[in-house]
């Protein structure tokens, strides 16, 4: 899997148009599993104004990515742009290529992607209040899930299977709760019969965005699992979107980072979260960090807040809250490959030698690590 | 040429980075919790302003001028058609009734803002009483309410006309008063939302009293709901005269009212049609006025629209 | 739920004890005397006494009160003041005739207004959403007398297609019932029609801001699918209230339809006996509007149960 | 006319919680049959000694808020006493607690919904002054606003028109306005964000210092707890499970609820060393 | 003019029923009316509704009016009077059956006179309070006795007054009537109309359509418009006489104006108040624009009269004449009135015509310089306890519809008139008692002082406007008599 700088345009043509082929080169190539999805050059907005934008990125079959990013940075627009679920009002441009399915989610039509959605590729929503019809049986929501793509013969079988999912998901007495209405869950139940109807028909991709952040931590932790295992199980691959640093390296391999409508930086868990290069991710890290705290006992954090969309800094979206800014950000900054799925886009990056201003050609961090 | 993040030195407590508010505006939606309003000019609210203030204008434009005397009855000039004289014609009296349409537009203002005032001052107070006072005379007022509710509005209109004798005031007032339960069932619920918010309760930890609560934070709050309400009820009551004084139980001659013109109108409708098609148009313009500001306010007014989600 | 159900009963119960209170007292306050109405214009001092006290209206209001509420109890509503003739009979009549009249028009209306309001909500943004919804804002806009008036007017006295007023029994001749019904079914439903249809496009416009219509969209139903399967019946909630208010307002509402139309309604009798002073005509038929309404308000609590599981108590 | 403020007790801690329980009655399913109730707080004691930053951690339900409404008289405990500075809140009604308001008040979490949004920062920073009839002088405002590092010409500007750090430093300037000598916080970063969350509590925890405030911190975030404070409670199903200081209940919770609990919160340092999420369901901490 | 009655020997053999012409066929016919009776009995409850049915179909009399106001013959085959005019002998059909089968006798025609005194509870009543005694001399032959002489009693026995019932038919008056006319009462759907069917059984010339349905438009239009559909085949009377030109037009229908008793008075209060000042009262009269008024607010039909009687009474005169539109003159009154500051308060009652002719006369009267409140009260509730009953008020607009009504209108001081003058009461009684030819003689001169002292000011006679399908036949053209005689009536 390659996160793909945006200015590398020929390679995203290539790997855009055909999945399957691309798929089928690296699988032979050396045994790695083959890309789930292939985003490329994907920018969501409104009329005139992006509110994300060049989004490049892949998945592999079984690989759980993070997708970390202050609020607002755009993670769910991704998210539902995959989906082909944007408010209205929001288009997407680009292309978004799943595997098993033969033409690109963005632009498909309604019909096309109603095929897609829930069979190749399910969604988990953050808010477990209001993700189910509060006046359908949760057992029958979940069942519906599989009668839509017809992955079940009838609907006995189906309501048979949604009742297993529910088991799978660690649901009490699930043929009694398969009865229960939404109301009559906790939040964390609640949460996992999304989970059980997103995992129904074995996507082959699932999108969680933000799944956890509305419940308790002991109910997060149960939650967590579920996920990581309902995935690991089906050998899916899985997005996985959430402001909580923490979160996402305990659920995630890799972690994309977001700032500004943009993916800023990505690379392993162990590598960003150890070594960040942009300064954002840095920022970040030390403003979660309780632990960390100067000789006053105060934290440390990223001066500023977030601009409205819309209003960030043209060049290097970061650069008004950035310390190390200088007028060489008023330029996009390239992306820096530092390894095949790693790489950031800052002038300054950190833990490089130079402080000045020169992008550090090759990170020696890198091999450190290795 | 860098672009440091300004930090305003905090005053007492030492050194608390704070981000220099964005010229225009301050802050945006920046924390998860960040929620931003765009006012954003809808097609609703320009039209329904448009027709509203039409109507406004007409009824402020004839206390000072109308081309004709209104109630001025003339033998000689009846059943014109309309002319450089007589821009909408002449009725069966030989009143023009393009002055009667003007004067017809204080009525009808006058019909909306006697009933809805009846309604609002009862029925806010009422809602925000019924919202804030817990326990069985909430409970009370509430079920009193629901009680007004099965006397429909023409219902109360008929009977009032019965005892007080039919006039535009007395049949406003009681759709005003069969309107009051709409109004004090909406504002209650708004009430209930407004009291179940954080700011309540930091206002009662700031040591408001329940009466400044009310007053200082429910109020402003829920009028909004109040505007948009308002504004759909006044296109009801312009309805509701119109219909009464076809029934006979609204606006007494020879007053200028729509409703009235339209009933007059009616057997003239084969040889005159005009007689009927002006103030109908009046009475919908007026309607629709009212509605469609309605529309207006409630999304503008609406969170859920310009919230992102 | 059970107990829910006996609970809003004694609500029920109780808003009819003092419904009929209020009722009674509003017509102990009405002027004029129906007894001088029923004697006539030169009807001496002494004839309308003895007349009131034929109608017991000399007796001490509590006592009247008594005995009214007991007619009614024991569907006894007593006879007119002017007419001499029992009123029970009357009133099945004429309710019979509104509940038809009524019954029709509000069907009419949910039939045209919740597939428009829907259609309207989903395209909300698109032309033909913009343009259903100006045309409901019209309709809205006319009053329904007028949308009598304009449909007599056209198809009954122009064209000659229908009847321009009047009402037969179904029973003694079905066809011309039916021609009959449809002028004022027509003026009645369209108007309400396109009230519904603004509560039904903003119920659907919603639900469809809800986020389990996200959900099942994730799932792979289409919009249209979804809308149907998920959104509408969290949508019926409201217009369920609102059909409610406008069941229990039309009852009398229909009184100006009624009257372009002639038909001999319940709210023509009203407003007849509220001239002649048959008071207590007038006094049993807003009772029976009263009763129509808190059933129908008593029928949409029970409708909500069915409606949203979450209002089902125990259940918890 | 205001009632005399009841004198303030030097020794007494600032605040001293005796057995308290509070019972929400569940609306009534019928006219026949009363509600059943919830136990929200059943018996809940602990002393907060003046000076002293005291953290309350727990989860959803467990009864934190409802303590802290109880603590700030907003509520009155079904049975039990609450002193504060000596004076015992209990069977007060609003009026006779105003000598509350000027010693203790109230951040609450969510920075949208605890500011009214139709009222200048200006008026929701005076409003206990005005309240309290202390006069609200517009310089006692932009010296609050200061205080908590926004400018003085926010005062004109409306709640929508700040980001959610901001509106919790508006609420912040609010509670400080009367000068309390308490400061009892409710989840006040839950809702932020991380890199917001570390500015807000820097923030509070520089006035706590500064202003020598008794700080009580309500919180489901055992390492935010951590902190900000240097004694802590562990609420379970309205109960106390466990007191002390936080590092030691941090570092070696007694209770088996408080075990879940810290070990249930996922933090980097764990995750980087291979804990999964599997590890986060056990209990254990590690 | 006034001829029946007056020699005593007026024959009459058949039976009464003018028309009659044709056939007993089996049409229906379809008349449409404004106002529906509450209830059938006319004994108990008042108004126009119930006799404008009943009477002359269903219920007959012992005499009745004909289209010229001439007493005819009805029940009675013929009746003398004696010389002292107090004895009226009256020779009765024999034939003559009640539709619940019972014959028509003396005894019936005693019982029904006598009814009226002890039974009856309408005020009309008190037009038999000059009956002494009834005396059935055989089963065919009746004699009434007056306590003094009186023209009105005769003419009253061919109002509802005098409809003779059945000794065993007056159980349940108010829902089934029993007469000996050409129809009885078929089914009655209230609010909607009542079907009268064709009495078989009849004992003088049957009509021609076997049911005739009066069918009830509270709405003039709808009335209209139930024609222009078919739905009726006659309108009664036009409501709406601008409407009219729809159906001039039109060859499809036949309009017929006639007349009415109808006198549409602007009424004062003479008793107090500024109306009481005679200045004012005359000022008021001079002020009206009678031909511009009636053109306006009733299409120019109807016909200006200048006091109480209407062109079909025998001492009719026009004395529109004695005070003609004069503004100057008006306005001169009213200055010498000194009243000329008071706001005279209109109060109308909600009717069509006075609705119409309130907004005129208000204009009218503006326009000489007074100052009108034009107020409208609920008719017939809030109108007759206000204004009629407590005279509250200085000036009402009514439509005074009984027949010869001057007397009931001006002669009783305590009628909402209010009107008090002694010479005014004194020719009233001489005409009652005197010969007919005295009789018009003196109630001209009634009519003449009543106008001349301004005691009302007469607007207009309501005209009787029938519109029908073209074939229709036999149709009234004056609305004098109460009833809406149908017996006449048929169709091609
Ligand atoms: N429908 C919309 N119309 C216009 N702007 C939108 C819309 N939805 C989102 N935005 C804007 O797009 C930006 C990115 O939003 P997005 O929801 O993707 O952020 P996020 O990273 O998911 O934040 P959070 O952590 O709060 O969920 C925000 O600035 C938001 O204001
Ligand atoms: N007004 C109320 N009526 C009934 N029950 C209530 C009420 N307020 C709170 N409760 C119940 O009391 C219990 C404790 O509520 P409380 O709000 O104090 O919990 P909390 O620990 O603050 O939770 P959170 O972290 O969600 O804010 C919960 O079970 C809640 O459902
Ligand atoms: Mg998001
Ligand atoms: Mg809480
Ligand atoms: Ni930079």
């Amino acid at each position: 899997m390659t996160t793909r700088p945006t200015p590398d345009t020929t390679v995203t043509d290539t790997r855009g148009t055909d999945v399957r082929e691309t798929e089928v080169r690296e699988a032979e190539a050396g045994g790695r599993e083959p890309d789930v999805l292939v985003v490329d050059g994907l920018t969501v907005g409104t009329h005139g104004q992006p509110l994300v934008q060049d989004v490049g990125f892949s998945v592999r079959r079984g690989e759980r990515v993070g997708l970390i990013g202050e609020s607002g940075s755009g993670k769910s627009l991704t998210a539902l742009a995959l989906m082909g679920l944007l408010p209205e009002g929001l288009t997407a441009t680009g292309s978004v290529r799943v595997a098993g399915v033969d033409h690109d989610l963005v632009g498909a039509n309604e019909r096309s992607m109603s095929r897609v959605r829930g069979r190749d590729i399910a969604m988990v929503f953050q808010e477990p209040m209001t993700a189910l019809n509060p006046t359908m049986r949760v057992g029958d929501q979940v069942a519906e899930a599989m009668l839509v793509h017809r992955t079940r013969p009838d609907r006995k079988a189906a309501e048979a299977a949604a009742v297993e999912l529910l088991d799978q998901v660690g649901l009490p007495d699930p043929p009694a709760t398969a009865k229960a209405y939404p109301h009559q869950l906790s939040g964390g139940q609640r949460q996992r019969v999304v989970l059980a109807l997103a995992l129904a028909n074995d996507p082959a991709l699932l999108v969680c965005d933000e799944p956890t952040t509305a419940l308790d931590v002991t109910v997060q932790a149960f939650v967590l699992d579920l996920i990581v295992r309902g995935v690991v199980d089906r050998r899916s691959a899985m997005v996985f979107i959430t402001h909580d640093l923490a979160v996402v390296a305990t659920v995630c391999e890799r972690v994309m980072v977001m700032y500004g409508g943009r993916i800023v930086e990505t690379g392993t868990v162990q590598e960003v979260f150890t070594r960040p290069r942009h300064r954002y991710t840095q920022g970040l890290l030390g403003a979660s960090d309780l632990t960390v705290v100067d000789d006053r006992g105060r934290l440390a954090t990223i001066a500023g807040s977030v601009p409205a969309a819309g209003t960030f800094p043209a060049g290097c979206v970061f650069r008004n809250r950035c310390t190390h800014a200088t007028s060489a950000c008023e330029q996009r900054p390239p992306w820096t490959a530092t390894g095949p799925d790693s790489g950031y886009a800052c002038f300054h990056p950190a833990g490089s030698t130079d402080a000045a201003g020169h992008p550090a050609s090759a990170p020696d961090g890198e091999q450190e690590r290795a | 040429m860098t672009d440091l993040p300004t930090t305003t030195p905090a005053p007492s407590s030492g050194q608390v980075p704070t981000p220099t508010p964005p010229a225009v505006d301050a802050g945006g939606p920046g924390a998860r919790a960040g929620r931003r309003r765009r006012r954003r000019t809808n097609g609703s609210l320009v039209v329904g302003g448009v027709l509203v203030g039409l109507v406004v204008a007409l009824a402020l434009v004839s206390f000072v001028w109308t081309p004709h005397d209104p109630t001025l009855v003339n033998a000689a000039t009846r059943l014109q058609g309309p002319s450089g004289d007589y821009w909408f014609g002449t009725d069966k009296f030989g009143r023009d009734v393009f002055s009667q349409i003007m004067v017809g537009a204080r009525t009808t203002l006058f019909v909306g803002f006697v009933a809805v005032g009846v309604a609002a001052l009862v029925g806010v107070p009422l809602g925000i009483v019924a919202g804030m006072v817990r326990g069985w005379f909430g409970e009370l007022l509430m079920r009193g309410n629901d009680l007004l509710l099965a006397f429909p509005a023409l219902l109360l209109a008929i009977m009032f006309a019965a005892v007080y004798g039919a006039s535009t005031l007395v049949a406003m007032i009681a759709i005003g008063i069969a309107t009051i339960p709409n109004f004090a069932r909406l504002i209650r619920s708004g009430t209930l939302q407004v009291l179940n918010t954080e700011y309540v309760l930091a206002a009662r930890a700031a040591g408001r009293g329940p009466f400044a609560i009310g007053l200082r934070h429910v109020l402003p709050n829920v009028s909004s709901l109040v505007t948009v309400q308002a504004s759909v009820s006044f296109a009801i009551a312009v309805i509701a005269e119109a219909a009464l004084s076809f029934l006979g139980f609204g606006t007494p001659p020879p007053t200028p009212s729509w409703g009235r013109m339209l009933q007059e109108s009616q057997e003239l409708l084969f040889s005159a049609p005009r007689l009927a098609i002006f103030p109908g148009v009046a009475i919908a313009v007026a309607v629709l006025g009212f509605n469609l500001l309605g529309d207006g306010l409630r999304d503008r007014f609406d969170p859920r629209l310009d919230d992102r989600r | 739920m059970l107990l829910r159900l006996l609970n809003r009963l004694g609500i029920l119960v109780a808003s009819l004890v003092v419904s009929s209170v209020v009722v009674f007292a509003f017509m102990a306050v009405l002027p004029g005397d129906p007894a001088r109405v029923a004697l006539g214009v030169n009807a001496s001092d002494a004839a309308v006494a003895q007349l009131r006290t034929d109608f017991g209206l000399d007796r001490p209001l509590p006592v009247q009160y008594v005995s009214w509420v007991t007619g009614l109890v024991t569907f006894d509503p007593g006879t007119s003041y002017v007419s001499g003739i029992a009123i029970a009979p009357q009133l099945v009549d004429r309710l019979q005739v509104t509940l038809i009249l009524v019954g029709v028009a509000m069907l009419l209306a949910l039939v045209v207004a919740v597939p428009m309001g829907t259609v309207m909500a989903v395209r909300h943004r698109k032309l033909s959403g913009l343009a259903l919804s100006a045309v409901a804002q019209l309709g809205v806009a006319v009053p329904g007398f007028l949308a009598g008036i304009l449909l007599i007017t056209v198809f009954a006295v122009t064209l000659g297609w229908l009847p321009a007023n009047g009402w037969t029994p179904p029973a003694q001749d079905p066809v011309m019932f039916v021609k009959q019904l449809i002028l004022p079914v027509l003026s009645l439903g369209l108007v309400q029609a396109a009230v519904l249809t603004r509560y039904v496009r903003s119920a659907v416009l919603d639900v469809l801001r809800e986020d389990y219509l996200r959900t099942a969209r994730s799932k792979g139903l289409t919009p249209g699918r979804a809308l149907v399967r998920h959104g509408l019946r969290n949508a019926a909630v409201p217009v369920v209230t609102v059909l409610g208010l406008q069941l229990a307002t039309l009852l009398i509402g229909a009184v100006v339809v009624e009257r372009v139309f002639v038909i001999p309604g319940l709210g023509s009798l009203l407003l007849d006996s509220v001239s002649q002073r048959d008071l207590i005509v007038v006094q049993d038929v807003v009772m029976l509007l009263v009763v129509a309404v808190l059933v129908v308000n008593f029928v949409v609590d029970l409708l909500y149960l069915v409606i949203d599981p979450r209002l089902r108590a125990g259940a918890r | 006319m205001t009632t005399q403020a009841p004198p303030v007790h030097p020794d007494a801690p600032a605040l001293s919680v005796r057995d308290v329980t509070r019972d929400y009655r569940r609306p009534r399913p019928s006219l026949l049959r009363a509600g059943e109730p919830v136990r929200a707080l059943r018996g809940v004691s602990f002393d907060v000694a003046p000076g002293e930053r005291f953290g309350i951690v727990g989860e959803s339900g467990c009864g934190k808020s409802t303590l802290l409404r109880i603590i700030s008289g907003l509520d009155q405990p079904t049975t039990g006493s609450v002193h504060v500075e000596g004076t015992d809140l209990t069977g007060r009604n609003d009026r006779q607690l105003r000598f509350l308001r000027s010693r203790l008040q109230l951040v609450f979490q969510d920075p949208m919904s605890s500011l009214d949004p139709r009222m200048t920062v200006r008026d929701i920073v005076a409003e206990p002054l005005v309240a309290q009839g202390l006069g609200p002088s517009r310089d006692r405002v932009v010296e609050l606003l200061e205080a908590v590092g926004l400018r003085a010409d926010a005062a004109d500007r409306y709640p929508h028109q700040f980001s959610g750090g901001q509106r919790q430093r508006i609420s912040i300037a609010r509670a400080l306005a009367p000068r309390p000598r308490i400061l009892v916080a409710d989840e006040p970063v839950s809702a932020l964000d991380v890199s917001v969350r570390a500015q807000v509590l820097n923030l509070m925890t520089d006035l706590v210092d500064e202003l020598d405030l008794t700080l009580v911190f309500v919180s489901h975030d055992l390492s935010v707890v951590r902190h900000v404070c240097d004694r802590v409670a562990v609420m379970h199903r309205g109960e106390i499970v466990e007191t002390g200081p936080v590092d030691s209940v941090y570092d070696d919770p007694q209770h088996p609820y408080t075990r879940t609990l810290i070990a249930a919160v996922p933090t980097l340092s764990k995750a980087l060393a291979g804990a999964t999420a599997a590890d986060l369901t056990r209990g254990e901490a590690s | 003019a006034c001829s029946a009655g007056s020699g005593g020997t007026s024959g009459g053999n058949g039976g009464p029923g003018s028309g009659g012409t044709g056939d007993a066929g089996d049409g229906a016919l379809s008349i449409g009316l404004v106002a529906e009776p509450a209830n059938l009995d006319f004994t108990k409850t008042d108004g126009a509704a119930i006799p404008q049915v009943l009477l002359y179909n269903v219920y007959q009399g012992l005499v009745q009016l004909d289209q010229n106001g001439d007493i005819k013959p009805g029940l009675a085959t013929k009746w003398t009077v004696s010389d002292d005019r107090k004895t009226y002998t009256f020779d009765l059909a024999s034939d003559a059956k009640f539709t619940n089968g019972a014959p028509f006798t003396a005894d019936d025609a005693k019982f029904s006179i006598d009814r009226v005194k002890s039974a009856w509870t309408v005020s009309l009543k008190s037009a038999m309070n000059v009956v002494a005694s009834t005396t059935v001399v055989s089963p065919t032959q009746l004699k009434v006795v007056l306590s003094k002489p009186s023209n009105d009693w005769l003419y009253r026995m061919t109002t509802r007054v005098g409809a003779m019932f059945s000794r065993t038919g007056v159980d349940d008056l108010a829902a089934k009537p029993v007469g000996t006319g050409p129809y009885s009462v078929g089914t009655w759907t209230r609010g909607d109309s009542i079907q009268l069917v064709r009495n078989d059984a009849y004992w003088g010339t049957k009509p021609a359509y076997k049911t005739v349905t009066f069918k009830y438009f509270k709405d003039p239009t709808a009335l209209n418009n139930a024609l222009l559909t078919g739905t009726i085949n006659v309108i009664g009377t036009v409501q709406t006489p601008e409407s009219l030109g729809q159906f001039e037009n039109n060859d499809k229908y036949q309009v017929i104006e006639g007349t009415t008793n109808g006198e549409v008075v602007l009424s004062f209060n003479n008793g107090s108040g500024p109306m009481k000042n005679e200045k004012m009262r005359q000022a008021v009269r001079y002020a009206i624009d009678h031909k511009a008024l009636v053109d306006t607010c009733w299409a120019g039909r109807g016909t200006l009269i200048g006091s109480m009687s209407v062109p079909t009474d025998p001492w009719y005169e026009d004395l529109t004449g004695l005070y003609p539109y004069d503004v100057a003159k008006a306005k001169a009154l009213l200055q010498e009135s000194g009243e000329a500051g008071q706001t005279l308060r209109l109060r109308i009652p909600t009717l069509p015509y006075a609705t119409a002719c309130g907004t005129v006369v208000k204009s009218q009267l503006e326009q000489a310089g007074f100052k009108v409140a034009l107020d409208q009260l609920e008719f017939p509730a809030a109108w007759l306890t206000t204004v009629f009953k407590n005279a509250d008020y200085d000036m009402s607009i009514v439509a005074h519809v009984e027949p010869r009504d001057m007397g009931a209108v001006f002669g009783d001081p305590t009628y909402y008139t209010r009107y008090t003058n002694p010479e005014f009461s004194a020719l009233l009684a001489k005409a009652d008692a005197g010969t007919e030819q005295e009789q018009v003689t003196d109630m001209k001169a009634a009519a003449k002082l009543l106008s001349e002292t301004a005691a009302a000011d007469w607007l207009f006679v309501l005209p009787n406007i029938i519109v029908a399908d073209k074939g229709v036949t036999g149709l009234p053209k004056n609305a004098i008599s109460e009833s809406f005689d149908v017996t006449g009536l048929s169709g091609s």
